[in-house]
């Protein structure tokens, strides 16, 4: 575990470059706002209404879809260190095969339902 | 790695990751620089550093910390400021774990192969932040156009690092890459179509950049950004470049298998990465973006089958050869 | 060597201000936040108890997956609703993207 | 104290402060942002308590699953920039919640301290392999009852979301 206190050292040396870059870049560049340069930018036109815009509830099947298959993608992980068990590998097998067949039949359906394609 | 570690070790090791995260990507940008130019029929650089132009970056960067950053009125200043580097530091902590030989390892974790796949996911939530901060239509639509993208393609990323994971029975990157034998070039071809075109869906380069699209919605996620913090998310990508290359040499390539591997293993990695970055590259003057629906069908249609039939072969051969 | 009461004081505050947030808040998803936080909690207490028992045990690590993927269906099913609640408001969320 | 407990300490210490601030802000993104510091903290957490496989999945299926499907969910409903007053409760209500989750915390504390105990133990590290052994061993009914409930939640959320009855129309 001692491979994880690096990582955090990793992550501190990444929030000190952070630092250090937005530190130079307020010494050195310049702070001049005007109201133009600070308005929402709407390909030179105008900007309408307020920053906020609905959009389509289509991208929540995907996130639906991701949500249900990364769960069952993170017992994949502790699969790998039993495959290879002589008592477990081939019944591991099976359970697993079960386990992502019962999902392949949710994604089979939300294909089926047409959720995948677009008009 | 011993149990006990200085913390001048930790720092030390720290430092080099970090020095590695601000090369690489440099060298890419460069090599894209000049690739994208010759595909072109063009020269690229060829003033700055004098020699073909090897130091255009490098100016790039002293261009970009003296422009002025602009933080638009109607942003949420806070999330707005913290996006870049919720982008940046993922691939950072991703790259501390990927081994260049069986010695040379940022951070040795037990389970790296996961590390990097968690470390990715959360990189999801630093275009989602910057779309949604910088209140502008362009950037929300990017942002969830960016956050759809990504996910839908961590999940064939996770399937595929889950199959060489079970090829090799250890999460650990270099135990995958110490197992690895030729014969998985073949054995493992899916799992290692599935990671590239995933990877380059992640790192959300042509003919993956929806959530760019300049043509459609300006730039995405990025739109408001400018000077620094714009460098900021466009050193990510290049970092992502690194990183995908990287994974691609040490899962799927064999890594520093090879000749007069024990001296010279590392630069056998870092050799086998090149190409695939090269590929990254090509891609880009090669292809049209694809549309966004059929990107979403991709993954789901294409890529997650794929996997799942590939770990399927896996698990059976490793039971098979046990 | 490590205690155990801190991990113990931390499960049942985050179970408390997870209660907090579902008894306080009127938006939904903000409640759906709360009950995360408590779920949050639970696995706090299983994998600090799995942690300092004096016989290895892996229970600690293996109800916190199965918390997690009840987690992830509760959340998937309850954001559904709460955006079906949200059309039945009136308001068209159809529009083009 | 030893270096452990200063650690669980200090990621104790930032997911509860995330955690205070998700259900205290007004702000509607912003509490599902600080559930992710407090998610993520708690990862730092299960890392230092020697759970290695949960704390990354916390971070892959938490953290890049769950929050990243609620910030759609906050996306495509309403989820303006600035506070947000359309949901706020009353400072009495908010006392009454207050109070019972300050009740429900020294129950469980008066319950759960004496089990801990107060003396130093040495710390189990979860093996991944004795993980994995355990899961599809003891564990294979409940394992593969969860992927069915996986389905169920799938086919319900697809159905609900896509319901004629309340829109009347159909667009993809």
């Amino acid at each position: 575990m001692t491979a994880y206190v690096v990582l955090g050292g990793v992550v501190l040396a990444g929030i000190l470059l952070v630092v250090v870059a937005l530190l130079a870049r307020w010494m050195l560049a310049p702070n001049a706002p005007i109201p133009a340069t600070l308005r929402t930018y709407e390909s030179g036109v105008d900007p309408v209404g307020t920053g906020w815009a609905q959009v389509h509830v289509r991208y929540l099947a995907y996130a639906f879809l991701y949500v249900i298959f990364a769960v069952d993608a993170v017992f994949l992980f502790p699969w790998a260190y039993v495959l290879r068990d002589a008592h477990l590998g081939v019944a591991s097998l099976v359970e697993m095969g079960i386990f992502v067949g019962v999902l392949v039949v949710g994604l089979a359906h939300t294909a089926r339902r047409g959720l995948l394609h677009w008009t | 790695m011993g149990a006990a570690m200085s913390v001048w070790e930790v720092v030390l090791r720290s430092v080099a990751v970090l020095a590695a995260f601000l090369v690489l990507p440099l060298l890419v940008g460069f090599m894209e620089h000049k690739v994208m130019a010759h595909m072109q029929a063009r020269l690229g650089p060829m003033y700055a550093g004098g020699f073909h132009g090897w130091a255009q970056l490098i100016a790039d960067a002293a261009k970009f910390v003296q422009k002025d950053d602009l933080l638009p009125t109607a942003a949420d200043k806070g999330v707005f400021r913290l996006a870049p580097s919720l982008a940046l530091i993922p691939y950072l902590v991703a790259l501390a774990v990927v081994p260049l030989s069986p010695s040379i390892v940022g951070a040795d974790a037990p389970a790296s192969a996961v590390v990097v796949l968690a470390a990715t996911a959360v990189g999801v939530l630093g275009g989602l932040m910057a779309g949604w901060a910088s209140a502008n239509k362009y950037s929300l639509l990017g942002g969830l156009r960016s956050a759809a993208q990504l996910i839908a393609y961590e999940l064939p990323m996770v399937l595929a690092v889950a199959s060489v994971a079970l090829a090799a029975g250890t999460l650990s990157l270099t135990g995958i890459a110490t197992e690895w034998r030729p014969w998985w070039l073949l054995w493992q071809l899916p799992a290692a179509f599935v990671f590239l075109a995933g990877g380059c869906a992640e790192i959300q380069r042509p003919p993956f950049d929806m959530p760019l699209a300049d043509s459609e919605i300006v730039f995405g996620p990025y739109t408001e950004y400018s000077g620094l913090r714009f460098a900021l998310f466009l050193l990510a990508e290049y970092a992502g470049i690194v990183l995908m290359s990287l994974l691609m040499s040490v899962m799927f390539l064999g890594a520093w298998h090879g000749p007069w591997s024990g001296p010279l293993g590392w630069l056998w990695t870092i050799l086998k990465a090149v190409p695939i970055a090269f590929l990254f590259l090509w891609f880009r003057n090669s292809w049209p973006r694809l549309r966004e629906d059929q990107l979403q069908r991709f993954a789901w249609l294409v890529l997650v089958p794929l996997a799942l039939v590939q770990l399927l072969i896996t698990a059976v051969g490793v039971v098979m050869m046990r | 060597m490590i205690h155990a009461w801190p991990a113990v004081v931390l499960a049942t505050c985050l179970i408390g201000i997870g209660a907090y947030g579902v008894l306080a808040r009127r938006n939904a998803v903000l409640v759906l936040i709360g009950v995360e936080l408590i779920l949050n909690g639970a696995n706090v207490l299983f994998v600090a108890s799995g942690a300092t028992v004096s016989v290895p045990s892996t229970a600690g690590s293996v109800l916190p997956l199965f918390i997690i993927t009840i987690a992830a269906a509760e959340v998937v099913v309850a954001l559904a609703v709460v955006l079906l609640a949200f059309r039945a408001s009136g308001i068209d969320v159809t529009e083009k993207s | 104290m030893t270096a452990l407990d200063v650690a669980l300490v200090g990621f104790g210490l930032l997911a509860l402060a995330g955690a205070l601030l998700a259900v205290t802000t007004r702000h509607i993104v912003h509490a599902a942002l600080w559930l992710v510091v407090a998610l993520g903290s708690l990862a730092g957490v299960y890392l230092v308590l020697g759970a290695e496989i949960v704390a990354l999945v916390q971070l892959l299926v938490y953290v890049g699953a769950i929050v990243v499907l609620v910030l759609f969910a906050l996306m495509v409903t309403r989820s303006p920039i600035g506070p947000s007053r359309d949901h706020a409760t009353s400072p009495a209500h908010r006392g009454v919640a207050a109070v019972i989750a300050a009740g429900l915390v020294a129950l469980l504390l008066a319950v759960l301290l004496p089990i801990a105990g107060s003396g130093a133990v040495t710390r189990q590290v979860t093996s991944n392999r004795a993980l994995g052994a355990d899961l599809f061993g003891t564990w294979a009914w409940p394992f593969e009852l969860l992927s069915l409930l996986l389905l169920a939640s799938l086919v319900a959320a697809l159905a609900i979301a896509r319901s004629r009855a309340v829109t009347g129309k159909e667009d993809a």
